[in-house]
C-alpha cells in the first residue's frame, strides 16, 4: 500500500524561480520569501517520498488552445522542462513513474474522473517552481520521480472546487490501493490571490488568504462549497487557481499537522504562501 | 484608441474573465503570441508585424492592437493574459509594465502599490 | 428549452463510407447494408433538427497518442473532414454551433464530467460516416449544424458503460437547459461486435448484437452494467466502442419509440447495425 | 520470427488490450504509423525505410518488425490497430488481409469467413 506522507501547497509564480536562477534569493525584495522557505525544507530533505505528484496547471507551454482539458494526468517516462521563450530553466528534466500513473488512471477513470492521459507533456514553470520551493539545489536530478496532474484552471469553466476536493479524495484513494509499499509526497501549487488583467490587476486580499490558509488545514469542505464567481472575487481572476490546493488536501487524511506556513506579498503581482503538511498519523503518547 | 470591453460574465468590475467565447474569439491572437516562444518566429513576427498577424487571421481590430502594442485591446480581443504576456516579454516589458497599464497608474506607481501590499477592493 | 427529438444509434465503419464515395452502394456486396438504412433516412429526411450533436471516436486521424481525453467536446465554428492518408472524403466540412456548444460545455463540467474542449479538430470516418448513413447526399452542406462529442473507446482504460450513460442523462439535463426553443438529434455511434487484431480477429457475437438492440431501447441500464472485460469479451475488442450508444441513449427519454432498426454482416470485419429512435412523446389517442 | 505475445489484460485468448502499458510500448511507432497519412512522408519512408524508423526512434525490434511487414509483431510490440493499418493502406493491404494473418487462415479463407457471418468463439 503507497501511503501520502505529505502534501505541500506552494505559489508557482515564474519570478520565484527566475530569482533563484538568477542567484537573487539574497535580495531584499526576495529574501523574506525564501527565509519563509527554509523551515519547510529543511523538514522536506529530511522526508523524501519514493514519488511525488504535482497538481498544477500550464501557462501556454506545454498546451495550448486548440484543447483545454479539465484534468489531465501524465504516464511518461520523463518530461521535458518547456522552454517558455527565453531558454528553460537550468533545472533536471523530470523523471516520471508509469507505472504508478498507469495505477492511478485506472483508478481515477473507474471512479468516474475524465482524465485526460498525456504520454508527451513540456511541464513548465507552474510545475518546475514548486519543485524549486521544495528541493532548491536538485543537482542532477530531483528527488524522486514526479507525475504531473493537469488541471484547467484557465480557460472558464473550471472544474469546481467540489470536484477538485472529490479528485483529490479519488486520488488518495487511488494512491492508498496502490500495491506497491512506496511513500508519497503530494502537491497543490498557485495562488495565492492574484489578478493580472483589468482594472483590478494588481488586487491582493490578505484576509481571504489567511482563510484559505486555515481552512485548507481545518476545514478544507468550506471551501469546496466556494463557487468560481465567488473565488474570482475574493482571490482575483489568475487566485481561482487556489482550487488545485484542495486536490492535494483531499488526497490526504481528515486530520493532518501543520509543519510550517508562511505568506508574502508580492512575489510579482501575486500573494505567495506555502504551507506543508504532515500526513502521519500523530503517534501515541 | 480600442474597442469596447465586452461585458463580463460576473458582475465584477475591473475583472475579465477568460471564458469558452472570449477564447474562441482570441484563438488566433493567442496562437501567434505562443508561437513568439521560439527566437525564429520572433525574428519572422519583428520583421513584418502585419504580414505575420495576416499569416495568423487575426482580425484587423485584433492586429491594430498587436501593432499598436494596446495591451487592454488584446485582452478585450480575447487575449488571454498567459499568452499576451508572450509578446510583452519579447518587447522586454514585465508582468508590473502590463499593471501599470490595465489600471491606468503607470509602471512605478504599480510596483509601489504592489510592495505596498497590492491593491484592494473599493 | 431545447429538445432531443430523435437518437441515431448507427456502425461507422469506414468502409461504409468508402462504398457510398465510390457509387458502390447497389454492389451486391453492400445493396442489404444500404437498402436496411432507407427506411431511417426516408424519416429522418422528415424529421431535420435545428442541430445535431455526433457522439464518436476518433482513429489516430484528428488526434494521437500523445494525449487521450476520455471526453471531448468541440466548441468551433467550423470542423474540417481530416484526411486519413488518401484524400478526403468528398463531403462537406462541418459546420458547428459554438454558442450551443459554451452551454454543453459549461452545464456538462458544472454536473462533474471533466471535459476536453476542442476548439480545433479534424473530424474523421467515424464522425462523417454516420452523417452520410443519415444523410447520403448533402450537396454542399449537412443538414444541420453539428457538435462532436469525443470518446476514447481505443485506449484501456475507457470511461466505463455506467459512465457514458451517466455522460448522456447529463447531456440530455444540458439540451434541455439550453433557453432557446431549438430541436436535436443525438448520433450514437460505432459497434457492432468486431475485433480486428489477435488470433480472435473477424469474432463476431450476433446474439449479444441482437440482446443490444434490443435493450439500448427498453433496458439501457442492464447495457450500462457492463464491465469493460464482459463488453470485450461479448463484442470483441473494438465493439466495445458500443459504449457510445448509451450516451445517445441517455440523452433521449426513458421511453422512446423505435423507428427502424436493422442488422448487417459484415461491413469489412464488422457487424453493422443502425437504430432510429423517436424521443417525442407519444400522442394520447 | 516475431516477439512473444505479451499477457493480456484479461483472460481472452486472442483479444489484444490496447492499454497504457502497451500504448507507452508502441508510441514511437504508432506515431511513425500516423506520419504515414502525408504522401510526403510515406515517399520519405518508401525510399529508405530503416532510417526512417530511427528517425522515429523505434526499438530494434519494432524496426524489424516494420521492416519484414510481420503485423502480429507490430500489434505485439504496442502497435495500436488503427495505427498499423495506416501502414497497411500504404501497401495496398485490406483489413481483410491483415485479418487473414492475424487468424494464421489467409486473406482468402478468412474474408470467405466474414461473408459467411463472422467467426465465432470455441
Ligand atoms: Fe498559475
Ligand atoms: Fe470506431
Amino acid at each position: 500500500m503507497a501511503e501520502v506522507i505529505w502534501g505541500l501547497a506552494t505559489s508557482h509564480v515564474p519570478s520565484i524561480g527566475a530569482a533563484m536562477d538568477r542567484g537573487k534569493a539574497d535580495d531584499p525584495a526576495w529574501k523574506a520569501l525564501f527565509d519563509g522557505y527554509a523551515p519547510a525544507r529543511a523538514w522536506l530533505a529530511e522526508h523524501r517520498p519514493d514519488v511525488a505528484i504535482v497538481v498544477y496547471n500550464d501557462h501556454a507551454n506545454g498546451i495550448d488552445l486548440d484543447f483545454v482539458p479539465t484534468f489531465g494526468l501524465g504516464t511518461a517516462e520523463r518530461y521535458e522542462v518547456a522552454d517558455e521563450g527565453f531558454g528553460r530553466r537550468p533545472v533536471p528534466d523530470v523523471v516520471g513513474d508509469p507505472e504508478f500513473s498507469f495505477h492511478l488512471v485506472e483508478s481515477l477513470v473507474d471512479e468516474e474522473f475524465d482524465l485526460t492521459v498525456f504520454q508527451e507533456l513540456h511541464v513548465d514553470h507552474g510545475f518546475t517552481v514548486p519543485l524549486s520551493v521544495w528541493t532548491p539545489d536538485p543537482g542532477d536530478s530531483w528527488p524522486c520521480p514526479v507525475i504531473p496532474l493537469l488541471v484547467n484552471v484557465i480557460q472558464y469553466p473550471q472544474p469546481t472546487a467540489a470536484r477538485c476536493f472529490a479528485l483529490g479524495k479519488a486520488l488518495g484513494r487511488a494512491i492508498r490501493s496502490y500495491p506497491k509499499d512506496i511513500t508519497v509526497g503530494v502537491l497543490g501549487t498557485g495562488g495565492m490571490s492574484h489578478q493580472l488583467a483589468g482594472a483590478r490587476a494588481g488586487f491582493i486580499n490578505p484576509d481571504f488568504d489567511a482563510l484559505w490558509m486555515e481552512k485548507i488545514e481545518t476545514d478544507p469542505d468550506a471551501l469546496a462549497g466556494m463557487s468560481r464567481e465567488e473565488l474570482i472575487r475574493q482571490a482575483g481572476s489568475e487566485g481561482i487557481e487556489l482550487i488545485m490546493w484542495l486536490i492535494m488536501r483531499g488526497a490526504m487524511n481528515e486530520q493532518v499537522t501543520r509543519i510550517h506556513s508562511d505568506y508574502f506579498v508580492p512575489a510579482s503581482n501575486t500573494a505567495a504562501g506555502i504551507a506543508l503538511f504532515d500526513n502521519r498519523l500523530p503517534q501515541r503518547a | 484608441m480600442s474597442s469596447e470591453t465586452p461585458p463580463s460574465r460576473f458582475d465584477l468590475p475591473g475583472t475579465p474573465v477568460f471564458d469558452g467565447q472570449t477564447s474562441r474569439r482570441g484563438l488566433r491572437m493567442n496562437k501567434l503570441f505562443m508561437s513568439l516562444r521560439t527566437a525564429q518566429n520572433r525574428e519572422r513576427f519583428l520583421a513584418d508585424e502585419a504580414a505575420y498577424c495576416q499569416e495568423f487571421g487575426l482580425t484587423p481590430e485584433q492586429q491594430q492592437a498587436v501593432l499598436d502594442r494596446d495591451w487592454q485591446a488584446m485582452i478585450d480581443l480575447g487575449g488571454s493574459i498567459f499568452y499576451v504576456y508572450k509578446l510583452a516579454m519579447m518587447d522586454g516589458r514585465s508582468m508590473q509594465y502590463l499593471g501599470g497599464v490595465f489600471t491606468g497608474m503607470g509602471e512605478d506607481e504599480f510596483l509601489a502599490a504592489m510592495r505596498a501590499g497590492g491593491r484592494r477592493d473599493g
